[in-house]
């Protein structure tokens, strides 16, 4: 079977993402590195939460001064839209509708660059208040769980950036509908790790 | 030749048991000749799990050496296929249970020692005269021994009553170390980030022994010099501990006779005072050890002979003898010169002098 | 490549081919290679140690020196040497095992050595440039941070890179077993190295992760000023130990249980019969597996967790005694009314288990924790830690190298060359490390570069350093057999033990860079046993008729990946004290990103082998 | 590598049917969004109208594993079949992740 065939809806697999056996490796191999990735981030959180509020003697900073729910709350609303319409990318990706599928993945992209922005904002206020990642253990550990966060939100969305115009001339096939598929969950994951961070980060640190 | 090889197994049998026999170390330093009730009852624990251990693998080898020696190819015949079993249950359910029994047999006594050696109570009692507690600080690569009952502080040479509990706080100033007596009972880890709470105790007087003293070590890495960080443990009875006490509070008022100690003395107040006390009483420094008792230790820096030549060549250059220690060579304190050999008599005759025994 | 012409190539093109390749089997060699490599260094590195330690006060090698002796001696021989010789033999035979023409990402499987080599040649470049690593191969944090020059920042950012390399071999493997195996190939009829391997991986894959943050975070506190073991600025260095440890255990079985699946192979074979208790074998693997990670904190007895936490952490660790017992029988009840064949490799297994069944009861021990506050630290942890570990997985490396050299090399080793090396490491190993119990009980520390005379501590010593320099003895002999064998030259055939009783045994030797031209269907446990037991002259059945085949390209973009890394890691360890430092960072990891985009870009749909050239292909392609 | 799948074009009503399934099926990650959305304002409404801590705490984390759930199920499709492997894994790192964050609640300073 050819990657390049060219495919009409009725051609097109009901599972294109793991119709050819690259695209199930991939699908499998992708889930194991999010199992990875949870992992990962939970070690990033147990440190946080061992170290949160903890500072050289003195410090004036903590969880419940720093925090300002309204800007996380908005963040947070930005993230989870922007994975619901990276569903409907993928809804239309099963359907074999390009042109539907790059405006969706264009607004999760937009919705991620607000986030990412905002994030920024956040970073640059905290720093400028004199909380930076160099002053605590507090510092470090709270830049490294939500810095290493917007990594993977900048990560996901250069990979979808990347997507969009590599594919935008030769549309959807074999080949890299399995590369749409994964970018999609590795943007649910994203937001799934948001989640947490939000509830333990956020509120926890102000309740 | 069969008999030939039942003599060498016999030869055999017999060395490894010599040698087995003799593996039980120095009395002073070893885990298996346990002078304390904690180090009785690990050693209790060692004797049950090495018993249990040693039936495991028995049993092991006997199945071994018997399908070894049942089942050669070259016994059973070259062309044979064996029959494909694919296994058995009963087989499997009597090597799963016995396993956890044996394991249940270890668990108990473990589980309750584990409670039993970390009751410190007793030391958090307001008003705990007769608890005799240590704060131990562990640093690079020396150990200070403070008393917050009696108001005291010494080093290197810890010492301790016998016939009750000794309970230790322990803590470390700048990297990890691990405080351990082997032949007391088993370690504590002095941490940087928290303190550690403990007790050991002591059942012999220490002075029967080899050199007077139990080996100390540390046992966590902590540098070049880990292997050189020994102290050493004095346990006395109840009315030499609290005369050495009374002795040790006495050392604030001591005077110095001698005119070469005379001598020492000054210099040592011009260049080392600044970091070693020479009196035991109050608190701890942390800085450098406290030499209060300087001329009645075993070792000099917990490893080199107690003589004066080995003093000298200490204070000449502790970076030879303990790579990586922070006290500084003479050029450093002494106005930039090295000490001359007259300076060196005269700082060793002096710090040999501080003495609380007889 | 794409030509099936096994055309003589030059020196360089050879070179070439190895640094593109993304053939399993090729791979399987650049590991065997690299592994050995790295293992004689680090055996070297034991040596040092054990002449250090032949007599008292002995001043061979200074305090700072021992250290770092010692410290690489740990990290090479667990990273370097035994992690990549077992991927060697997992390259080399799993995916043959269960059917399949490569593994799932036959790139990412490249990328995976290439960022290990590299990794562990930063690690060892240490030594030329101004000293290596020495607080351990732990590296508690208090130690690690002190620790002055760039020793440290080598450790750290060499495991790094290394590691990122076994985790995305780890779930490679993960993925091969899951998708790739043959019809009829289900997962109660896989190999037991197959299965070992699966469930090594899946450690590797959730081991790796913590290692990796522990190791950002000691790169951050050393090199970018954080604070996150920096007690004074509220840091906690029992973090530090714990993140190792949620590592380090896992990482202890990663080890072992490959090795456990090659011996089960070894056994079945030269037993001549069906593993006993197949499916508890796979049980009690996955039950290790599991309990693997709930045990980490036995290492972290002494550290004063408190009562409660010691005495779950104790309990909890005893129980892997079960599971690794029902292994044990059940090697012991394959052997039972089997038709044992005392080959090299079976030699090698018969020791295995009277060793490893010492050095596990005395993990045992160890695991009851008011015991272990005397053990820890001393040097019957170092006796535990090498029976296992000597006694276990490089035994079983040794009688792999021995069982599968045909496979991988079409030659046999030397059997009588074998059987002597054999003896020299066994005997070795058991003199060098049986009285260092003793040493431990007798209030030895470990990691001392020296010991008081009288002291009690001499003779066991000097038997201990005798011992090692058998062991020597016994390496230089397989080195030497190797040799002998390559000059030789003599072709070694397929199955050519005569009862190979698994998938790998039925291709064709040199096996083709295809491995198989039709995929076998599996028709049972041990499928190739089962065919030779009907008399199936064609050797398999086949699941589909012959037709083209799709083969992935050879690629240098794995290797400009690692050294990308490889590159970087040395702007962030030197740009705190030079200007070019962080312009080597940011562009070594460019270099790094722009090979990644370029993969990424660039599709690569692979070639096919047409059926009508697989019809008349008889060899492989030596 | 080599078995991909052969493709048949689905018939028009097996095109149909797949079509109004998959509407469906997107209709119900809506709902699943619209419950996340609804977590989300729940918990920072209990947070800000100050409810004692220990009760809010389990509350909101267990309103982010339901969040967290949804997002599996639904928007990563762990209720198509098929996605077996993922689960195991997943509940595997989770379990993982949960021992460790435990520990670092716990034993991390002790004593204190
Ligand atoms: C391949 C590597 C390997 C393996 C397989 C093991 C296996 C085990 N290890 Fe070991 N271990 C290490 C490598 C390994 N270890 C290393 C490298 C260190 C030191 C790290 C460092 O500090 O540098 C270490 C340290 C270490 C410690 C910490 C000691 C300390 O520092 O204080 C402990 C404590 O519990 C321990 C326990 C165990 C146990 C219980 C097993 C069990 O898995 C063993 C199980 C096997 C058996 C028990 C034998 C067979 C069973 C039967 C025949 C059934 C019947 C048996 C009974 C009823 C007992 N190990
Ligand atoms: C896979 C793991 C592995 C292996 C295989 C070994 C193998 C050996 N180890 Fe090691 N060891 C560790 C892992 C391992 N070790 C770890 C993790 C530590 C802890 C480090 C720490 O505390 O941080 C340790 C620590 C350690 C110590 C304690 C150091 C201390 O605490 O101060 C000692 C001391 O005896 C020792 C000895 C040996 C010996 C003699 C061998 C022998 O088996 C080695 C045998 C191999 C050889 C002898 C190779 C010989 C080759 C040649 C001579 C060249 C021939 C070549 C040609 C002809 C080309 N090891
Ligand atoms: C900067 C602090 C410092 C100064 C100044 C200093 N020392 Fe020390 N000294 C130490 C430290 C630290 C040790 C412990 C070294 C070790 O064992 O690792 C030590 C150990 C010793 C010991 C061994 C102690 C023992 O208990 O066995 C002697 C004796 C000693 N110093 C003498 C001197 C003399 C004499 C001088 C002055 C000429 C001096 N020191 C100046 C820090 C200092
Ligand atoms: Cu202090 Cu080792
Ligand atoms: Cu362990």
């Amino acid at each position: 079977m050819d990657y390049n065939t060219k495919h009409t809806p009725h051609t097109w697999p009901k599972h294109p993402e793991t119709a050819s056996m690259e695209g199930k490796n991939k699908v499998t191999g992708f889930w194991l590195f999010l199992g990875g990735e949870t992992v990962l981030f939970a070690t990033l959180f147990a440190t946080y939460l061992a170290l949160k509020d903890r500072g050289p003697s003195g410090m004036k900073f903590s969880t419940h001064e720093l925090f300002e729910l309204p800007l996380a709350f908005i963040m947070t609303m930005l993230l989870l839209t922007s994975s619901l319409t990276s569903v409907y990318a993928m809804y239309h990706m099963k359907n074999f509708n390009f042109k539907a599928m790059q405006a969706w993945i264009s607004v999760t992209v937009l919705l991620g660059l607000g986030f990412l922005g905002l994030e920024i904002y956040e970073f640059v206020e905290y720093v400028h208040k004199g909380f930076g990642f160099r002053q605590s253990a507090f510092g470090s550990s709270f830049f490294t769980l939500v810095g290493t966060h917007g990594v993977h939100v900048i990560i996901g969305l250069v990979w979808f950036i990347l997507l969009m115009l590599r594919n935008a001339k030769r549309g959807l096939n074999l080949y890299n509908a399995p590369k749409y598929y994964l970018a999609a969950l590795y943007w649910h994951f994203i937001d799934v790790v948001w989640v947490f961070i939000f509830t333990v980060v956020y509120l926890m640190g102000v309740m | 030749m069969m008999k030939g090889l039942k003599k060498w197994r016999v030869l055999a049998l017999v060395t490894v048991l010599s040698v087995l026999l003799s593996a039980c170390g120095e009395k002073d330093l070893s885990a298996l000749s346990p002078a304390g009730q904690v180090g009785k009852d690990q050693h209790n624990l060692l004797l049950l799990s090495t018993g249990i251990m040693t039936l495991v693998i028995i049993v092991v080898v006997i199945i071994y050496v018997l399908a070894i020696m049942k089942f050669r190819r070259k016994k059973i015949g070259e062309d044979v296929i064996p029959k494909q079993v694919e296994g058995s249950m009963t087989l499997e359910v009597i090597w799963t249970v016995i396993p956890i029994i044996l394991l249940l047999v270890l668990a108990v006594p473990t589980v309750y020692l584990t409670y039993k050696f970390a009751d410190t109570k007793a030391m958090e009692v307001k008003k705990a005269d007769n608890v005799v507690t240590v704060n131990v600080t562990a640093k690079l690569y020396w150990w200070e021994f403070e008393y917050p009952n009696q108001k005291i502080v010494t080093s290197q040479e810890l010492v301790v009553p016998t016939g009750q509990k000794v309970y230790f706080k322990l803590k470390a100033g700048d990297v990890k170390h691990s405080f351990w007596v082997p032949s007391i009972g088993g370690k504590m880890d002095t941490n940087v980030d928290n303190v550690n709470k403990f007790y050991l105790e002591f059942d012999q007087e220490s002075k029967d022994l080899k050199d007077g003293v139990f080996y100390g070590k540390c046992a966590e890495l902590c540098g070049p010099s880990h292997a050189l960080m020994d102290f050493k443990v004095k346990s006395v009875s109840q009315t030499e501990f609290d005369s050495w006490v009374k002795n040790m509070q006495a050392t604030a008022k001591r005077t110095t006779s001698g005119s070469l100690e005379q001598q020492g003395e000054d210099i040592f107040k011009q260049s080392c005072i600044s970091c070693h006390a020479t009196s035991g009483s109050g608190t701890g420094t942390g800085i450098a050890p406290n030499l209060a008792t300087f001329g009645d230790r075993n070792r000099i820096a917990g490893v080199l002979d107690h003589d004066e030549e080995n003093l000298k060549n200490w204070i000449k250059n502790p970076q030879k003898y303990k790579p990586g220690n922070t006290m500084p060579k003479p050029e450093k304190i002494n106005k930039g010169k090295e000490f001359t050999d007259e300076e060196l008599s005269a700082l060793s005759a002096y710090l040999m002098s501080l003495k609380i025994e007889n | 490549m794409s030509s099936l012409a096994t055309e003589k190539k030059g020196f360089g093109a050879m070179i070439w081919e190895y640094l593109t390749t993304v053939d399993h089997k090729k791979i399987a060699h650049l590991y065997l290679v690299a592994g050995t490599m790295f293992f004689v260094i680090g055996g070297i590195e034991a040596m040092l140690i054990r002449i250090q330690l032949a007599k008292p006060d002995n001043d061979f090698l200074s305090a700072g020196l021992y250290n770092e002796i010692m410290t690489m001696h740990g990290t090479t021989m667990i990273f370097l040497a035994a992690m990549p010789l077992l991927f060697a033999f997992m390259n080399a035979v799993v995916p043959l095992q269960i059917g399949a023409r490569d593994v799932a990402f036959p790139f990412l499987n490249s990328l995976g050595f290439w960022l290990f080599l590299l990794g562990g040649i930063f690690l060892n470049l240490s030594w030329f440039m101004g000293g290596a690593p020495d607080a351990g191969w732990t590296s508690y944090a208090s130690l690690s941070l002190l620790s002055p020059g760039h020793g440290i920042d080598f450790y750290a950012l060499g495991l790094q890179i290394s590691g990122a390399g076994t985790l995305i071999s780890g779930i490679n493997f993960l993925v091969t077993i899951i998708n790739m195996r043959a019809p009829g190939m289900t997962y109660m009829r896989m190999p037991l190295f197959t299965w070992t391997t699966f469930v090594a991986s899946a450690l590797i894959l959730f081991a790796f992760p913590p290692l990796t943050i522990g190791l950002f975070f000691m790169i951050f506190d050393r090199m970018f000023e954080s604070n996150f073991f920096v007690h004074t600025m509220g840091g906690n260095t029992i973090i530090w130990e714990h993140l190792f440890w949620i590592f380090g255990h896992p990482e202890v079985y990663i080890l072992v249980l490959p090795a456990f699946g090659l011996f089960s192979e070894i056994f079945a074979t030269f037993c001549r019969k069906r593993l006993f208790g197949y499916s508890s074998m796979v049980f009690a693997t996955i039950l290790i597996g599991f309990l693997g990670f709930m045990v980490w904190a036995h290492h972290m007895f002494t550290t004063g967790l408190g009562p409660t936490a010691n005495a779950i952490f104790s309990v909890a660790t005893m129980a892997i005694a079960v599971p690794t017992g029902m292994k044990i029988f059940n090697w012991l009840m394959t052997m039972w009314g089997g038709s044992i064949r005392i080959t090299t490799p079976m030699l090698y297994a018969l020791g295995f288990i009277p060793s490893f069944v010492a050095g596990g009861v005395t993990g045992i021990m160890q695991a009851s924790a008011p015991l272990d506050y005397q053990l820890h630290d001393s040097y019957f942890i170092v006796a535990h830690f090498h029976y296992v570990i000597v006694g276990g997985v490089v035994l079983a490396l040794f009688a792999s190298a021995h069982y599968y050299w045909p496979i991988m090399f079409n030659q046999m080793l030397n059997e009588t060359l074998g059987k002597i090396t054999f003896w020299f490491f066994f005997i070795g190993f058991h003199l060098t490390f049986f009285f260092q119990h003793f040493l431990g009980l007798m209030g030895m520390p470990r990691r001392i570069f020296t010991f008081l005379p009288n002291q009690g501590l001499d003779f066991f010593n000097l038997l201990s350093t005798i011992g090692a320099f058998m062991m020597a003895i016994g390496v230089t002999l397989l080195v030497i057999n190797v040799i002998i064998t390559a000059i030789k030259g003599e072709k070694a055939g397929q199955d050519p033990w005569g009862d190979g009783r698994t998938l790998e045994w039925a291709v064709p030797v040199p096996t083709p860079f295809y491995n198989f031209k039709q995929t076998p269907l599996v028709r049972g446990l041990d499928p190739y046993w089962i065919e030779k037991m009907e008399g199936n002259k064609e050797g398999m059945v086949y699941a589909e008729p012959l037709s083209d085949i799709h083969m992935p390209n050879n690629s240098i973009l794995p290797f400009i990946i690692s050294l990308g890394l490889f590159i970087s890691a040395f702007g962030a360890m030197y740009h705190q004290e030079t200007t070019w430092g962080l312009y080597v960072l940011i562009g070594g990891i460019g270099l790094s990103v722009l090979a990644m985009i370029i993969r990424s870009l660039k599709d690569d749909h692979g070639y096919h082998i047409h059926k009508e050239d697989l019809m008349d292909d008889k060899g492989g392609n030596v | 590598m080599s078995e991909e799948t052969t493709l048949t074009p689905r018939t028009e009503k097996e095109f149909e049917y797949d079509r109004k399934r998959a509407a469906r099926g997107m209709r119900k990650q809506v709902a699943a969004f619209a419950m996340m959305i609804l977590f989300t304002f729940v918990a920072f409404a209990a947070v800000q109208a100050g409810f004692p801590a220990n009760f809010i705490g389990p509350v909101i984390l267990l309103l982010a594993g339901v969040q967290v759930a949804l997002q599996f199920y639904f928007f990563m499709h762990w209720d198509e079949k098929g996605s077996g492997t993922a689960q195991f894994f997943m509940y595997s790192a989770i379990l993982v992740a949960f021992t460790m964050v435990l520990t670092f609640v716990t034993i991390i300073w002790w004593g204190e």
